[in-house]
């Protein structure tokens, strides 16, 4: 996977989360402000924008564009947490010209570690780390043969965890000051991370 | 069903309102050559004086950036609708108020707006510039007394702004500024119900549902949901759970002097808040209080939500002083 | 189904509102002993100054009460719900505001308003008290243009009113009182749009029905029906059509000044009415004209109706520096 | 029909305009401010308690003192124009202690023509007058002979006129300014008129 398929990918994902708007603007109004699908389209839609005339650009170079685009675009509590997400991936892969299975597993597991450092949420607390979290173990407790199969795990993993915040009180964002009341509800940031890397997954899959 | 608002796109909402805001007020305020969400006023900022910063998401108008101005904040980051600004209108707020002095950031505690404003702290360090924070939590119901770090702030911000800005606008040193922010924020306590929900431009779709005869006791100033709900009760039994939970925060003295704020989330007409004043004032005597100073409207909204907040702060002398300090913003005066 | 508010009993609801009032704003009014819908300005009326009357329905707050001030009117009687007040209080408020100087009746053109003011004016004069009254006319949707003397007043009140009260505030005689009145009266222009009933809160029913996606073209400040039914557009097209009239109605030559009132109706939030004020100015610019004096916010508004209207007063010297003039009142101020 | 009789006649008509205070707001809502019947119900809520402890007064006594309280609850376009009714009514009867047939004749015209004075609206305005009117030239046509006939006689002119509004256009008060808009809708303080007639002559007939 070069830069550019990178992009592409990184493009897919964006139509997924214009796809998906509306689904999580409701889930966050359960228990939330009721915007993360707009955070989410936007910022993605800030990539696009930002990666439209970006081409022959290293992966680091992709990353660090979606970085620093997401983050300005959205704010929120989404934008510091992909952007850092985004400068992780881009440090990690430092000097590589392309992505194999070995890189797309760091970018998994450094983009969950970044969402984790930025957010100092802890698994269990009902956040988006409650998908990427699982993502990044699952995918270190394999050895995956393909970036597709990376991000498949991933996914898969991710599922599973968004669905488990069904059963979460929270104890980071705005729907800390729930209670129980969160309870009952899955958590708007784990469903995208989820939809995020399901939407990579299938890309890859068209794609091969 | 899409609710109706008079807006072109969802998308462009918040900049055609800045823009709508700086053609109406630019006597008052200017926005920053650095970033189009970066709000300055035209008379704050100067030599010796710490530099107030505030800000956070759209649609809590007039709530953040009509509380820029001479006398309160020096300028104001101006995030997406209910999202905290990204650090770098943050950051050029930073850089049009900083005049060596060190900077003050007030904002509400939120987790998006911790993030976003460290972040832009973090960056303003790194170009020698002192920044200190002071995060507002005046929702009482928003956590128990024993986690109050975790509560939000909501209409309070109002009070702990004013009495920060005119420490500031005193020459305050940054440290005495963010001692006088802190203390305000430690005696300032807000309670609020909704009554009906809030739709977000871009989506026109309520937030939540509140079924006929409904409210929300204690809910956020997001449409985030509070301590219960409960069926719409007269305007006085309404005032008196707020009083009864405020009250319980006060270590008040009889005789100690408090300021109100009665205050509109965005579709509940002055009628009601001035029916709600009149109980919250009786409170106010019954429990041997005097009230010094009471402010009824829609200071702090959350879009159309109905509803409305009480707040008190409790006054001492410092903030009586700082409270009473003439003040002009674009959308909010004193003196 | 039965709308909410936070009232105790919809009959008390004024009272109970005007109580709240007098507590927050006790350093600027006081309720006439006379009357207590009678509401007079303590640092208003004086020797030699012409007293100047308002009033109205309530339900519009600010609008009428919330400009009883120093610099604007010296006392207002307040009626029920969208209802005239009678000639009692009304009576009370020129005992009050009389100093030898005559009295000057001014508010908006309804049928109730002018039988129960003409009832209290014949009375004054049977007390030798000289009345005049001025009606205000200003919504251009209500009647055509060759019929001015029908329309109703609405959002405008709030520039003839200030003209008015800084022509008093200057010690004018009643005869210039009264051209100052009439002059601004025939210089204001405004039309509205309304996207949400209101509901009385005797009734807590919609007071009429706006389907999804739909809204009332110049309807009038209680919710009466307007000139035509379309469906919401975006706003700056609404702002087109309501300028389009306004347009039509003022003879100003390229390089006049105007000075804008952008209103909410009561649920419309402050970002909406900014919106439109970004569209309202490019199109005072298209137009060769100069703003000199904007004001945005709920002036005039119709319980919790949704909606906004937009008014010009096309100003002269006098004007502007009437306008202009400090005023101090409950709910807003000048200077 | 005595001061007392007369008394008891209004405060049966203060509970028929309390049982139709829905039904005249609504219609009040069509093409007014919705208040029509808040106002009627708040003006003879305040004329049943300024009657309250009066016994023994004329009847000129009597509707004075309704003309009083009627105007000082309501304002609005109703106070006066019912104010001005009831004050009518009470000069017209100055100096009788009863009211016979003649004398309900002449309280139903003065009244309609208190209204037209204080209103000046004319027939066809769409407005409470166009109950009134009809209801005051319906009397003159005949020579009744019990205050009962009176009122009966009344209240059907006055029910007709009230209907026939539904094909004016408004020339008077806030309906006015609606144009061809205020076709299609009975205008409410004619309604109001024909029931206050209409509960006027019911408690006749029962207490005959
Ligand atoms: N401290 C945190 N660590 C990790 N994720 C967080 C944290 N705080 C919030 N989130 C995530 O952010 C999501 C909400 O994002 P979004 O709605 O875009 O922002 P906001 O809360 O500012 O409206 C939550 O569902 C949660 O997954
Ligand atoms: N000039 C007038 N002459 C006679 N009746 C009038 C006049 N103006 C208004 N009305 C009557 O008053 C009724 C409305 O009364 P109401 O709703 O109580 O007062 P408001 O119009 O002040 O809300 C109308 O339906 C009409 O019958
Ligand atoms: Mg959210
Ligand atoms: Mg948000
Ligand atoms: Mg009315
Ligand atoms: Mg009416």
């Amino acid at each position: 996977m070069t830069g550019d398929d990178l992009k592409a990918m990184l493009l897919a994902t964006a139509a997924a989360m214009d796809a998906s708007k509306d689904q999580l603007c409701a889930l966050d109004g359960e228990i939330g402000d009721a915007d993360h699908g707009i955070a989410m389209s936007r910022g993605f839609g800030a990539i696009r924008t930002a990666l439209d005339d970006l081409t022959g650009e290293t992966p680091t170079g992709v990353f660090n564009a979606a970085a620093r685009a997401f983050l300005n675009e959205v704010g929120a509590s989404s934008g510091p947490l992909y952007a850092t997400a985004f400068m992780r991936a881009a440090a990690i892969l430092k000097g590589k010209e392309t992505v194999g299975a070995n890189e797309a597993r760091d970018i998994v597991v450094s983009m969950a570690d970044g969402i984790a450092k930025r957010g100092k949420a802890e698994r269990g607390d009902k956040t988006m780390l409650d998908a990427w979290g699982p993502a990044s173990e699952a995918i270190q407790r394999t050895t995956p043969q393909s970036v597709l199969e990376v991000f498949k795990t991933s996914a898969e993993a991710a599922k599973i965890g968004a669905e488990e915040t069904v059963n979460m009180l929270a104890k980071k964002g705005r729907a800390a000051r729930l209670g129980v009341r969160s309870l009952g509800h899955r958590d708007p940031g784990a469903v995208s991370a989820a939809l995020i890397l399901d939407a990579m997954a299938a890309h890859l899959e068209e794609n091969s | 069903m899409k609710t109706k608002k008079i807006i072109n796109h969802g998308d462009n909402a918040v900049d055609e309102m800045l823009e709508g805001i700086a053609l109406a007020h630019a006597d008052l305020i200017r926005v920053s050559a650095a970033s189009p969400r970066a709000i300055v006023a035209q008379h704050g900022p100067r030599t010796g004086k710490v530099g107030l910063v505030i800000g956070g998401g759209s649609g809590h108008e007039p709530t953040f950036v009509g509380f820029v101005g001479k006398g309160l904040a020096d300028a104001c980051a101006v995030g997406n609708v209910f999202a905290s600004p990204p650090p770098d209108p943050i950051l050029a707020c930073v850089k049009e108020v900083s005049r060596g002095a060190g900077v003050l950031f007030m904002y509400g505690n939120y987790a998006g707006d911790v993030m976003n404003f460290d972040m832009a702290a973090e960056m303003a360090e790194m170009e020698n510039i002192e920044v200190r924070t002071v995060l507002t939590t005046d929702d009482v119901a928003s956590a128990p007394k024993n986690e109050i770090e975790n509560r939000r702030g909501v209409a309070g911000n109002f009070f702990v702004f004013k009495a920060a800005g005119a420490a500031a606008d005193e020459l305050m040193s940054l440290d005495e500024v963010e001692r006088v922010a802190r203390h305000a924020n430690s005696r300032t306590f807000t309670m609020g119900v909704a009554l009906n929900p809030c739709s977000l431009p871009q989506t026109q779709r309520w937030n939540f549902d509140l079924p006929e005869g409904e409210m929300e006791v204690g809910m956020g100033i997001h449409g985030e949901p509070g301590v219960k709900r409960e069926e719409v009760k007269p305007a006085d039994e309404i005032v008196d759970e707020i009083m009864d939970q405020i009250f319980a925060e006060i270590p008040a003295r009889q005789g100690d002097s408090v300021a109100v704020l009665v205050n509109g989330m965005g579709a509940t007409p002055l009628m009601e808040l001035y029916i709600m004043n009149r109980r919250v004032q009786a409170r106010i005597g019954d429990a041997g209080l005097v009230t010094s100073g009471t402010w009824v409207g829609n200071y702090c909204t959350s879009l159309e939500m109905a509803g409305a907040s009480v707040t008190l702060i409790h006054l001492d002398d410092e903030l009586q002083r700082l409270i009473d300090r003439p003040c002009q913003c674009a959308m909010f005066r004193v003196g």
